[in-house]
C-alpha cells in the first residue's frame, strides 16, 4: 500500500524507541570513520555528522562557521586565510577542540605515509605539492596554529572555492593524541572515533550493517540538536528497504531505478537534486571520435527528456551543458551558471542523420562499432542500453558494445583509456565551475578521454592565475571555456542527478546540500 | 581309469603364485604355489570352497592377471612372455573363457551377432559382413540357436540360452583350451544339464580342451577327466576323476566329499562328515608329490608310505 | 495326526506394468507339527511366493485371488494386518536366504535377537536378552555373551545365518519357513547349517518348511517333498518317495539332470525354458518341454492323481487311459531301488542296504559310520 | 472336468516342442527399453513434451518472437500484458492504479492493434519476445555447459576408472583435493577474471559442474571394469580403447544421460544466480536469470516482470527434473528383469 | 581403530592441500585481476602510490607477496580489506560469521528434518498420492530458485500479512525465521529426495523383511530398522549441501539485509575487494573441507562397517 495510509505505522515505529528517534537507511556500509583516509561519500556523509570543521555547507550551499567563531579573513592578494576557533568545541573524550587539531589533521593528509585520496584537495597550500612528493617534512605545510583558538593557512595561489574545502569532511580536524595511540586503528570502530559534532557514532563494529547517531550532550550547540538517536541500518536492496519503508520500520528509503518511477505519485517521495552531472565522455584517441561531426551527431540522437522522463524517471533533469543547475552563479547578475550557458546538442534526428552522412564521408567508412563503458548498477545499465539503443536504431552503420562493470572497473578501464564512450558523471566536491571545467584540461588525471585544446587550456589557465581575483573576468573565462566545449561536442551531458527518498513526512528539518555531504540531520525533528 | 600317458601337454603351469594387495597387511595368497598340467583333448576340473582361488588360478592363466610368480607354458610358450601385440593376439585365439554369470557375461547393449562376432573381427577370421554373418549362423547353431537370434539383445534370453552365446562367443576363435568358471552354478538345475551337454559334444566336435571349474562335485565328476582339489590357494588334490572320488587321500577332499549333499535320501540319512583341520606345521617341506601314477597330493615325502597304503586299502 | 497347516487352491496374482502375472496358481499342501516340508523348484516357479503369502508378507502390487492358508484352523488371508504381526515372528517364523544381508548392519546382534522375544513375549528386557545369549549358544556360536554386543559385519557367513536362525527361534516357533537358507553358503557351511537345523528341529520340535532347489539338500532335510513347476505343485509325497518313485515327467527330468557316479553318454536335459506367468499356457504347463506330452495335456490341466496315501502328482500320465511310458534310464534304476525298499520296514532297510548293498549313489569309501555324527580329521592321518 | 476321449492320450506332436528356442517379443534394443519404459512414465513425458516445447519456441524465437527483444519503445515501458480477445484483469491491458482501474495501453497512446502479450520491460521491450530469447540463451548455457561437463568428466572419469592403479590412485586424490573447492567460488574467480560473458559462464559452470559426472562415471566404470563381458572382451584380445569406448561407454549411456539431466536445472540456476549477485549476462542480452533479477526489483509494482520468467524457469527446472527421474526410472536396473 | 587414525590423519593431509591449492590459486587470480587497493589512483601522487605499495608490500616480487600471503594465512591473517580502511580480512569475516552460521544451521537443521519426514513418508506411501505429492514437493523445492522464495515469503508474511518481519536482523529469533525458510528449502528437497530413494531401498531389503517377518509392523520396522540406515547414506549429500547453502546465503542475505558473510561476499565481488574475496573464499574452502572430513568421521561413528571398509584401505 501507499506510505500515504501508513501514516499509524510511522507513528508506532517512532513513538517506540521513546524519543526523537530517527530509524534512517544507507545503501552501503560505512568504509572508515578516518577523514583522512575517506573516499566515500556515504562515509563522508556520516562522519560530517560526528565532527565539524573549521566551516558546514548551510542550507543555502554557503559555507559557514563551524568550530570557527566567525567568518574567516582572507588576505588582499587571496594567498592568506585565517580563523579563530570557538572556545566552547570539545571533543567527546573532554579535550577541547585546538588549531592544532587542524594543523595536525591537514598535514596527515597531505603525508604520502598516510595514504589520502583527497590530498591533492589541499594541493594549493604551500609546500603540499612538496610534501605529497615526498621531498618536504609534513611539518612544513603551510598551516600555522597561533595559538590554541586561531589558524592561518598560507596558500600559493588564489583559490576561491578554498572556503568550500574547509567544509568538506578532508579537511576535519583530527585530535593528535588520540590518533597517535589508536595507530592503524583510528577511524575503524565507534571507539576509535572521537567526536565534536551534534552527534556520537556509536555501535559500529567497523564493518556491521548497523551503527547509531547518538546525541551529543558536549556539542556546542547542543539544545538546537532535537534528535536523540539515529538508528542507521545498511539495506542494499531497493525493493526491500521499500518494503521496510511501507510497513513503517523506517523513516527514510533511499529508492533507486525503475522503483522510483513506480513510486512517482507516492506522497512520501522526495526528491533531491544533486550537483552531480552525469555525461558521457568520449575517447578522443579513437579516430573516429576525432571527428567533431561523427561526436555531435552521437549527442544529438539522445534525447534527454525521453531518457529522464521515460528511462530513468528518478527525479533527473535534463541538462543541456557540463555544469549542473543551481551550482554556481553570476557574481554580478546571479544568473545560474547553466542557465547563462544554454542549452547545447539538443535531440535533433535531422541534424544528426546529416552530420553522420557527413562524418562518413569525412572518415571514408560505412560501419564503425564503438563500446560503451559503465557502471553495472540498475540505473546505469538501462542508461546504458537505451543510449545503445539510440544511437544504433538513429545512427545508420553506428553499433554500440556495451560493458557494463563494477564501477571500480570501470575507473580502471577509463584510466586505461579502454573505452570509446565512457558514461560517466562527476559530483561536485565545491561549489565553482572549475571543478568541472578543470575536468577537461589537457593534462588533468581526469581527463581520461584526452581531450585537448589549446584555447580551452589557455581560458582555464587564465581563471586561474590573471583573473584569479576577478570575479567577473573569472566568470566569463569560464563561461568561455564551456561554450568551447560544448560546441566542440568534447562531451555530451546527459542529465542532472537526482536522489529520490521515500521520507517519513513527519521528519522534518533534514538539510540536504548539492554539494560536499549530502544530508544533515543535526537540526531535524519528528513532528510528533 | 583315465590315463594321461603318452599324452600332448597342452598347457604347464609351474609354481603359480597371484597374490593381491602385495605389500600391505590385506596380501592375500589367492594362489599360492600351484602346479599343474592339463593335457590335450581332457577336462581338468578344478574344485574347493568358495575364496580357495579357482577364479583366480583361472584368470591368471589367461593372463587376465600378471601373476607374482611362477610360469605357465601354453603349447610350450611362456605366456608372460609375449609382449609382442600380434603374439598376443595369437595367444587369446588359442586360449578362451566361459564365465560364471549368464547375465554379467554378455554385453547388454550389444546385439548377439556382435557379441558373437567381436573375436572374429578381432582376429580377422571373417572380413565382409556376409562372412561374419555367416559365421556367426553357424555358432549360434552348434549352440543351439537360431540365427534368428543374432538381432536380438541378451536381456531377451534365458540364462540357459546366454550361457549358450557366451560358448558361441568363445568358440568363434576356435580355441584350444577354454577355461569355463563355474559355467552351470548360476543356472537352474532343469538348465544346468543343457549346457553340460553342450560342453561335452562340443569338446568331442572340435577336440577343446577344458579346465572345468565348479564346486558343485558331482557335476564336475561327471564333466572331468582329472580333478584337482584346491584349499586356501593352494593344489591339494590331483588325481583322475574316479580317484578323487573313490579314493580320496587328501584329509580336505575327504571332508568336502563328506559335506556335499546329494539326491539320494538313505545315502543323506547315514552320511557322516568329517571337519578338516590344517595340521600343525613341523618344519617339512609340503609339496605336490605322486602317490599313485597320475595321483598326486599335496604333502610331506614323510606322508608318502602313508598314502600308498591308504590308497591301496580302499 | 492334525495338520498344523493347511494351504488349499492357493491363487496369487502380481500386477506388473506388463500385465497381471499369475504367479501362484492353484497350490494345495499341508504341514503336519514336527515335519520338514521341502518344496523344490525352479527359479520362478513360485516357491517364495507360496512362503511368502503364509507369513502374508507378500508384495505391495500381490493380490491373493483365491484360496484358503488354514493355521491351526484359522484362515490367514483374512486376518488383519495386526493379527498377522501377532502370529509373524512368534508362532510363524521365516529365514531368509542371503545371511549377508538378513541382518541390520548397524544393530548389535543382540537386539536383533532379542527384538521378537520383547515383542512377542511378555518378560523384561533383561530376560530377553539372557534368552537372546542362550539362543546363540543353542545354534552354536561360542562366547555368546561377547557376541550380543558386537554388528553383523563381524561374523562369518555361517555365523550370520546362524543368528538369523536364532532369531526365528526365538519364540519357539510352531512353523519355520526357511526360503533356500544355504543357497549362499559354502558346502561345508551349508552342512553344518543343515544339521544345525535339524538338530533344533528335534529340540524343539517346529515344523519346517524349506524352500530349496537343491535335490541333495532335500534329500538331506525333508520328511516330505512338495515339486512346483511355474506356479503349481506337480508333485507331492515323502522324500523317499518323490526320491525314488517319481510320477511327474518335471520332476524326472530334474532328477536325472543330475549326474550320478554311473551316469555315462549325456545327461538328460529338460529342454526349452519354463514359461512366462503372465500368460501361463493351458494344460499341463511342463508339457512344451515335455517328451511325455500328449495331446490333453495342451488342452486340460492335469489334476492330482494318487500314487500312495503319501504321495499323488499332477500329471496326465497317472490317467488310466494314459499310455504306459519309460521314463529315463536314471529314475528307472531309482524305481528298482524303491521296490526294494518297500520290502523291508524302513528301519531295517538302513542296515541292509548299508550292509548288503552300495545305496545307488554312495561313493566309496563313504560308508556309514554308526558311532559318531560329525568325526574331525586333523591334517593328514 | 470335462470329457476326457482316449485320443487325447496320444503323444502330442513333435511340432509343439520345436519352438522351444523361438523368442515371439519383437527385439527390443536396450535404449529402446527404456525409451518403452519411458513412455510408460506420463510424469515423465509431458515434461519432455513441456520442453520440447519450450526449447523448441526459444530456438525458434527469432521467428515466432512479436517484437524485436531489444528493441526499445520507451514510451510504452512498464505495459501489462494484453492478449487480444482476453478480457481479464492482468491480461487485458488494464492495471489498478491507487484502486482505479484503467486502461494502460490506452492512457499510453498505444495503439489499438499493438499488444504486448506478457507486457513490456522498463525499457518498452516485448517481456514475451526477451523472455523467448532469454530461455534460448539459458537454454544454450545449461546445454553447452552439460555438454562440458559431460565431455570432460566423461573421459576424466571414464580413464580414471578404466586404467585403474596408480593412475587411478593419482586422478583420485586430484578429484578429492578438487571437490573440496566451492563451485561457487571457483565460477565466481573465474567470472572476475574473464570478461563476462556467455561463453565466460560456460566456462566457468563447465570447470565446476564435470566432478560428479566424473566421480559417477569412475565409480560405474570401475564396477563394469570387473564385469564379465569385459573380461570376455579382453580374452578375446580386443585393445583396451576398444573395451573403453566399445563396452564401456555405451554402458554408461544411462549414467551419464541421467546426470547431464541432473546438470542442466542446476546450470540453469547457477546462471540465474549469477546474474542475480550481478555477474551474469551483460546487456542488452537477456537470459532467464537477468529477465528475473529485473523484474525482481519491482515486484512490487510490475510483478509480472518476475513472474512470467520466474515461471517459465521454474517449469523448465521441474521438467527437466522430472524428466531426469523418469529417465534414472527407465535406464534403472533394477527395474530390468 | 589404529589405521582409522591413520585414514582420518590422511584425509587432514589432503585437506590441507586443497586448502593451500586453493589458496595458492585464489592468489595468482587475484593477482591477475586489474585493479589496486586505492580507489581514487590518478589523484595519489607518485610518492603516496610508492609508499602504499610498500606499506601493503606491493613492490616486492610476486613470489614475495605470495609467501607472505601464505604464511599470513597460516597465521590467520588474510590481509586488510579494501573495502574497509585498516580492517583485516579475518576482524571482517568473525563480525559476520555470527547470523550466516545461525541462518546456515537453522535451515540445515530444519531443512533436513523437514526434508527426511516427507522422505520417509514418501517411501512409506510409495506410489500412492502422498508419495507423489512429497515428491513434487521436492522437486518444485529444488526447481524454484531461493531467491525467488524469498521474494514470495518476504511479501507474503512481511507485506500482506504481517506477521514476521520483513527484513532486518533486529528482532532476535524471529528476523531469522524468513530467511531460515528460504535457505531450507534446497536443503529440504535435496534430503526429501535423497531419503526417500535410500528409505525405499532399505525397505525393500532382507533385514527389513526380517524385521517384518518378525512381527513388527510397518512404522515399528521403519523407525527401528529403516531410518537409521537410510540415514546414513545422508551423510553424503551434506557436503553439497553446505555449498548450496552457501550459494543460497548470498543473495538471502542481501535481500533480508543480513550482516553475513555471504552479503558481504557479493559486495566485496562488486567492489574488487580482493582480499575479501580471497579471504571468503578460503573461509568457504575451509568449512567445506572440514564438512567433509566431519562427514567422514562421522559416517565412521555411526556405520560400524565403514571402520572395518577403510581398514582395507583404498
Ligand atoms: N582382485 C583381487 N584383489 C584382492 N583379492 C582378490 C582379488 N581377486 C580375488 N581375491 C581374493 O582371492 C581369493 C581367491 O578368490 P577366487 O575368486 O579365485 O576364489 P574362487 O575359488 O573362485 O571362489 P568362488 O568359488 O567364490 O568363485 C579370495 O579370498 C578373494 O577374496
Ligand atoms: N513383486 C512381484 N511382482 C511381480 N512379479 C513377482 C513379484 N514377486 C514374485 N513375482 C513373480 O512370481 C513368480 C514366482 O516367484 P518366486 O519368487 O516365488 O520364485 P521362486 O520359486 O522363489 O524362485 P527363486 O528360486 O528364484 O527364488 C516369478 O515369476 C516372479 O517373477
Ligand atoms: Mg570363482
Ligand atoms: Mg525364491
Amino acid at each position: 500500500g501507499d506510505g500515504a495510509t501508513d501514516d499509524s505505522a510511522v507513528d508506532t515505529a517512532s513513538e517506540s524507541a521513546g524519543g526523537q528517534v530517527v530509524n534512517y537507511t544507507a545503501p552501503t556500509e560505512l568504509a572508515t570513520l578516518d577523514t583522512t583516509l575517506m573516499t566515500d561519500i556515504n562515509s563522508s556523509n556520516y562522519i560530517s555528522h560526528a565532527i565539524e570543521g573549521l566551516l558546514k555547507i548551510n542550507a543555502d550551499g554557503k559555507p559557514v562557521p563551524a568550530i570557527a567563531a566567525e567568518a574567516g579573513t582572507v588576505s588582499e592578494d587571496g594567498l592568506t586565510y585565517t580563523y579563530k576557533l570557538r572556545d566552547d568545541a570539545v571533543w567527546s573524550n573532554g579535550e577541547p577542540v585546538t588549531a592544532n587539531d587542524f594543523v595536525f589533521a591537514w598535514q596527515r593528509l597531505v603525508d604520502p605515509e598516510a595514504g589520502a585520496s583527497y590530498a591533492y584537495l589541499a594541493e594549493t597550500i604551500k609546500n603540499a605539492n612538496e610534501i605529497m612528493a615526498g621531498e618536504m617534512d609534513p611539518e612544513k605545510l603551510g598551516v600555522t596554529a597561533v595559538s590554541d583558538t586561531e589558524i592561518t593557512i598560507e596558500l600559493t595561489q588564489p583559490t576561491p572555492y578554498f572556503e568550500s574545502l574547509l567544509a568538506f569532511s578532508a579537511f576535519f580536524p583530527q585530535n593528535e593524541e588520540f590518533v597517535t595511540e589508536k595507530g592503524d586503528k583510528y577511524g575503524t570502530s565507534s571507539e576509535n572515533i572521537l567526536a565534536n559534532g551534534p552527534f556520537t557514532i556509536e555501535n559500529w563494529d567497523g564493518t556491521g550493517l548497523t551503527w547509531d547517531l547518538v546525541k551529543n550532550e558536549d556539542y556546542y550547540a547542543a539544545d538546537e540538536v532535537k534528535l536523540d538517536e539515529v538508528n542507521v541500518q545498511v539495506i542494499k536492496e531497493t525493493s526491500t528497504v521499500v518494503n521496510l519503508f511501507d510497513q513503517g520500520s523506517v523513516d527514510n528509503a533511499q529508492v533507486t531505478g525503475e522503483l522510483v518511477k513506480q513510486l512517482a505519485t507516492d506522497p512520501n517521495v522526495v526528491v533531491q537534486k544533486k550537483a552531480r552531472t552525469a555525461y558521457i565522455e568520449f575517447n578522443h584517441d579513437n579516430v573516429y571520435l576525432q571527428n567533431a561531426k561523427l561526436r555531435a551527431a552521437i549527442g544529438l540522437v539522445i534525447n534527454r527528456d525521453e531518457l529522464v522522463d521515460s528511462v530513468i524517471g528518478d527525479g533527473s533533469t535534463a541538462i543541456g551543458g557540463f555544469l549542473p543547475a543551481d551550482f554556481v552563479s553570476n557574481p554580478t547578475t546571479g544568473e545560474d551558471f547553466a542557465a547563462e550557458a544554454g542549452s547545447y546538442l539538443d535531440y535533433d534526428l535531422e541534424q544528426a542523420k546529416t552530420l553522420l552522412a557527413e562524418a562518413k564521408a569525412e572518415l571514408g567508412v560505412e560501419e564503425i562499432t564503438f563500446s560503451l563503458v559503465g557502471d553495472d548498477d540498475e540505473k546505469n545499465k538501462k542508461i546504458s542500453q537505451y543510449i545503445q539503443g539510440q544511437i544504433q536504431n538513429n545512427l545508420e552503420g553506428i553499433s554500440v558494445e556495451l560493458r557494463n562493470v563494477p564501477k571500480k572497473n570501470r575507473l580502471e578501464l577509463a584510466n586505461q583509456d579502454e573505452f570509446d564512450l565512457l558514461q560517466t558523471g562527476w559530483g561536485a566536491d565545491f561549489a565553482d565551475a572549475i571543478n568541472y571545467m578543470d575536468l577537461l584540461y589537457s593534462t588533468s588525471a581526469y581527463n581520461e578521454g584526452q581531450y585537448a585544446n589549446t584555447e580551452f587550456d589557455a581560458l582555464i589557465d587564465a581563471s586561474k592565475t590573471t583573473n584569479a581575483n576577478n570575479p567577473e573576468a573569472r566568470w566569463a573565462d569560464l563561461m568561455a571555456a564551456h561554450k568551447l566545449v560544448m560546441e566542440d561536442a568534447a562531451i555530451i551531458p546527459l542529465y542532472q542527478e537526482a536522489e529520490t527518498q521515500l521520507r517519513n513526512p513527519n521528519l522534518k528539518g533534514i538539510v540536504f546540500n548539492s554539494v560536499g555531504n549530502e544530508f544533515d540531520l543535526s537540526r531535524a525533528y519528528i513532528e510528533e | 581309469m583315465y590315463d594321461t600317458t603318452g599324452q600332448k601337454k597342452i598347457l604347464e603351469v609351474k609354481n603359480l603364485k597371484q597374490y593381491f594387495n602385495v605389500g600391505t597387511k590385506n596380501e592375500v595368497r589367492a594362489v599360492d604355489d600351484v602346479s599343474f598340467d592339463i593335457y590335450e583333448g581332457e577336462t581338468l576340473g578344478l574344485v574347493g570352497e568358495s575364496g580357495c582361488g579357482k577364479t583366480t588360478t583361472g584368470r591368471a592363466i589367461i593372463r587376465l592377471y600378471n601373476p607374482t610368480s611362477g610360469e605357465i607354458f601354453f603349447d610350450g610358450t611362456e605366456i608372460h612372455t609375449l609382449h609382442d601385440r600380434k603374439e598376443q593376439l595369437a595367444f587369446r585365439k588359442d586360449m578362451q573363457m566361459i564365465f560364471q554369470d549368464p547375465y554379467a557375461s554378455l554385453n547388454p547393449r550389444m546385439k548377439v551377432r556382435d557379441i558373437v562376432a567381436e573375436g572374429l573381427k578381432i582376429h580377422g577370421l571373417a572380413t565382409t559382413e556376409k562372412e561374419i554373418d555367416e559365421q556367426v549362423a553357424e555358432l549360434l547353431d552348434l549352440v543351439g540357436l537360431n540365427k534368428d537370434h543374432s538381432s536380438r539383445y541378451p536381456h531377451e534370453f534365458s540364462g540357459g540360452q546366454r550361457q549358450r552365446i557366451g560358448i558361441a562367443r568363445a568358440l568363434a576363435v576356435n580355441p584350444k583350451l577354454i577355461i569355463a568358471d563355474e559355467p552351470i552354478s548360476a543356472l537352474d538345475v532343469s538348465i544346468q544339464a543343457q549346457v553340460v551337454n553342450l560342453l561335452m559334444e562340443l569338446q568331442k566336435k572340435q577336440k577343446l580342451t577344458f579346465l572345468f571349474i565348479a564346486h558343485d562335485l558331482s557335476m564336475v565328476k561327471y564333466i572331468s577327466n582329472r580333478i584337482g582339489v584346491m584349499y586356501f590357494g593352494k593344489l591339494v588334490e590331483l588325481a583322475p576323476a574316479d580317484d578323487v572320488y573313490n579314493k580320496p587321500l587328501h584329509p580336505y577332499t575327504e571332508s568336502l566329499l563328506s559335506a556335499i549333499p546329494l539326491p539320494d535320501p538313505v545315502y543323506e540319512r547315514n552320511r557322516t562328515r568329517f571337519t578338516y583341520v590344517p595340521r600343525e606345521e613341523n618344519g617339512e617341506p609340503e609339496a605336490m608329490r605322486e602317490i599313485v601314477p597320475g595321483h598326486f597330493v599335496y604333502c610331506r615325502e614323510s606322508d608318502v608310505p602313508v598314502l600308498k597304503a591308504k590308497y591301496e586299502n580302499y | 495326526m492334525e495338520n498344523i497347516l493347511e494351504v488349499k487352491d492357493l491363487q496369487i496374482t502380481f500386477d506388473t506394468y506388463a500385465g497381471k502375472v499369475k504367479a501362484i496358481r492353484g497350490v494345495s499342501f499341508d504341514l503336519k507339527p514336527g515335519e520338514t516340508l521341502a518344496i523344490v523348484g525352479e527359479s520362478g516357479s513360485g516357491k517364495s511366493v507360496t512362503s511368502r503369502s503364509i507369513m502374508r508378507l507378500l508384495a505391495n502390487n500381490a493380490n491373493i485371488e483365491h484360496g484358503e492358508i488354514l493355521f491351526k484352523g484359522e484362515d490367514l488371508v483374512h486376518k488383519t494386518e495386526k493379527q498377522m504381526q501377532k502370529i509373524r515372528g512368534s508362532e510363524i517364523a521365516m529365514i531368509f536366504q542371503d545371511p549377508m544381508t538378513s541382518l541390520n548392519p548397524t544393530q548389535k546382534i543382540g537386539k536383533q535377537i532379542a527384538e521378537p522375544i520383547i515383542k512377542h513375549q511378555n518378560i523384561s528386557k533383561d530376560e530377553a536378552y539372557k534368552k537372546a545369549e542362550e539362543l546363540l549358544q543353542l545354534v552354536g556360536i561360542p562366547n555368546p555373551a561377547k557376541r550380543m554386543k558386537q554388528y553383523p559385519h563381524q561374523f562369518s557367513g555361517g555365523q550370520r545365518q546362524r543368528i538369523v536362525i536364532a532369531i526365528a527361534l526365538g519364540c519357539n516357533p510352531d512353523i519355520l519357513i526357511a526360503d533356500e537358507p544355504t543357497t549362499a553358503l559354502d558346502v561345508t557351511i551349508q552342512a553344518q547349517i543343515l544339521e544345525l537345523m535339524k538338530d533344533l528341529q528335534q529340540k524343539i520340535k517346529t515344523s519346517i518348511i524349506f524352500i530349496t532347489h537343491d535335490l541333495g539338500v532335500v534329500a538331506n532335510v525333508a520328511d516330505r517333498v512338495a515339486v512346483m513347476y511355474a506356479g503349481k505343485i506337480v508333485e507331492v509325497g515323502t522324500v523317499d518317495e518323490i526320491f525314488y518313485n517319481p510320477q511327474h515327467p518335471y520332476t524326472w527330468g530334474l532328477l536325472s539332470s543330475m549326474p550320478t557316479l554311473d551316469t555315462a553318454g549325456s545327461l538328460y536335459a529338460i529342454p526349452g525354458t519354463p514359461p512366462d506367468l503372465l500368460d501361463p499356457p493351458t494344460g499341463d504347463a511342463f508339457a512344451p518341454r515335455s517328451e511325455y506330452a500328449m495331446k490333453i495335456d495342451t488342452l486340460y490341466d492335469p489334476p492330482f492323481f494318487k500314487v500312495s496315501d503319501t504321495h499323488s502328482a499332477a500329471t496326465w500320465l497317472l490317467h488310466p487311459d494314459a499310455p504306459s511310458v519309460n521314463p529315463p534310464e536314471g529314475i528307472m534304476n531309482r524305481q528298482a531301488t524303491f521296490s526294494e525298499m518297500k520290502l523291508a520296514p524302513s528301519d531295517e532297510l538302513k542296515v541292509m542296504d548299508t550292509a548288503d548293498k552300495e545305496p545307488a549313489l554312495v561313493p566309496h569309501g563313504k560308508g556309514p559310520d554308526i558311532d559318531s555324527k560329525l568325526t574331525e580329521k586333523g591334517g593328514l592321518l | 472336468m470335462p470329457t476326457i476321449t482316449k485320443d487325447l492320450f496320444e503323444t502330442a506332436s513333435e511340432s509343439s516342442m520345436q519352438d522351444k528356442e523361438k523368442i515371439s517379443a519383437p527385439s527390443l534394443s536396450f535404449m529402446a527399453d527404456s525409451w518403452r519404459r519411458l513412455k510408460k512414465n506420463k510424469v515423465a513425458m509431458v515434461s519432455l513434451v513441456i520442453l520440447i516445447i519450450i526449447t523448441m519456441s526459444s530456438l525458434l524465437a527469432p521467428v515466432i518472437a512479436p517484437h524485436d527483444p531489444n528493441a526499445q519503445t520507451v514510451q510504452y515501458a512498464n505495459m501489462p500484458p494484453k492478449i487480444p480477445g482476453i478480457d481479464i484483469n492482468g491480461l487485458n491491458g488494464t492495471v489498478k492504479q491507487n484502486g482505479v482501474v484503467i486502461d494502460k495501453y490506452e492512457a499510453s497512446n498505444v495503439p489499438e492493434d499493438v499488444y504486448y502479450y506478457l507486457g513490456t520491460d522498463s525499457l518498452g521491450r516485448d517481456l514475451l519476445s526477451r523472455i523467448l530469447y532469454g530461455t534460448r540463451v539459458s537454454l544454450f548455457i545449461a546445454f553447452m555447459a552439460a555438454l562440458f561437463n559431460l565431455t570432460l568428466g566423461v573421459v576424466y572419469g571414464l580413464t580414471s576408472g578404466w586404467l585403474g592403479g596408480k593412475v587411478d590412485n593419482i586422478m583420485q586424490r586430484i578429484l578429492e583435493i578438487l571437490s573440496g573447492v566451492p563451485n561457487l567460488v571457483v565460477v565466481i574467480l573465474m567470472l572476475l577474471v574473464l570478461k563476462p560473458g556467455i561463453s565466460s559462464i560456460i566456462i566457468a559452470l563447465a570447470l565446476t559442474e564435470w566432478l560428479s559426472m566424473a566421480r559417477v562415471v569412475r565409480a560405474q566404470t570401475l564396477k563394469l571394469k570387473n564385469q564379465e563381458y569385459i573380461l570376455a572382451a579382453r580374452t578375446l584380445g580386443q585393445s583396451p580403447m576398444k573395451i573403453a569406448f566399445g563396452h564401456i561407454l555405451p554402458n554408461l549411456a544411462g549414467v551419464i544421460i541421467i546426470q547431464v539431466m541432473f546438470s542442466i536445472p542446476s546450470a540453469i540456476f547457477f546462471e540465474a544466480f549469477l546474474s542475480f549477485i550481478g555477474i551474469g549476462i551483460p546487456a542488452p542480452n537477456a537470459s532467464l536469470g537477468t529477465l528475473i533479477n529485473d523484474g525482481y526489483k519491482t515486484f512490487r509494482f510490475l510483478p509480472h516482470l518476475m513472474w512470467y520468467p520466474a515461471g517459465i524457469m521454474s517449469v523448465i527446472m521441474i521438467c527437466f527434473n522430472l524428466l531426469a527421474d523418469g529417465l534414472r526410472d527407465a535406464f534403472d536396473p533394477k527395474m530390468r528383469d | 581403530m589404529k589405521s582409522y587414525a591413520k585414514y582420518i590423519g590422511k584425509r587432514i593431509l589432503y585437506m590441507a592441500i586443497t586448502l593451500f591449492l586453493i589458496a595458492s590459486i585464489t592468489f595468482f587470480l587475484m593477482k591477475a585481476l586489474p585493479g589496486t587497493p586505492y580507489s581514487n589512483q590518478d589523484k595519489l601522487s607518485e610518492e603516496q602510490i610508492f609508499i602504499m605499495n610498500e606499506k601493503y608490500g606491493l613492490n616486492k616480487p610476486i613470489m614475495v607477496q605470495y609467501a607472505v600471503y601464505i604464511f599470513g594465512l597460516l597465521r590467520g591473517d588474510m590481509g586488510v580489506s579494501f573495502q574497509f580502511n585498516n580492517t583485516p580480512v579475518t576482524d571482517l569475516l568473525s563480525s559476520r560469521i555470527g547470523p550466516s552460521m545461525q541462518l546456515g544451521l537453522q535451515a540445515v537443521i530444519i531443512g533436513t528434518i523437514l526434508g527426511i519426514v516427507l522422505g520417509v513418508i514418501a517411501a512409506m506411501r510409495q506410489g500412492t498420492w502422498v508419495d507423489t505429492v512429497a515428491t513434487l514437493t521436492a522437486i518444485v523445492g529444488r526447481s524454484i530458485p531461493n531467491f525467488v522464495f524469498a521474494v514470495i515469503l518476504q511479501l507474503v508474511f512481511g507485506v500482506w500479512l504481517k506477521v514476521l518481519p520483513i527484513a532486518l536482523w533486529n528482532d532476535g529469533f524471529r528476523s531469522s525465521i524468513l530467511p531460515t525458510i528460504a535457505l531450507s528449502i534446497s536443503p529440504l528437497a535435496d534430503s526429501a529426495r535423497f531419503m526417500r530413494t535410500e528409505m525405499v531401498d532399505v525397505l525393500g531389503s532382507d533385514y527389513v523383511e526380517l524385521a517384518r517377518a518378525k512381527g513388527l509392523s510397518r512404522w515399528e520396522v521403519a523407525f527401528k530398522h529403516g531410518i537409521r540406515n537410510a540415514l546414513i547414506p545422508l551423510v553424503t549429500i551434506i557436503g553439497p549441501m553446505t555449498v548450496g547453502l552457501m550459494t543460497g546465503s548470498m543473495v538471502v542475505e542481501n535481500i533480508f539485509a543480513i550482516p553475513g558473510i555471504g552479503e558481504q561476499f557479493v559486495k566485496s565481488i562488486l567492489t574488487n575487494d580482493y582480499p575479501t574475496i580471497m579471504g571468503v573464499t578460503m573461509m568457504y574452502s575451509t568449512m567445506l573441507v572440514i564438512v567433509i572430513l566431519l562427514v567422514d568421521i562421522l559416517y565412521g561413528i555411526i556405520d560400524p562397517r565403514i571402520r572395518v571398509a577403510t581398514e582395507g584401505g583404498e
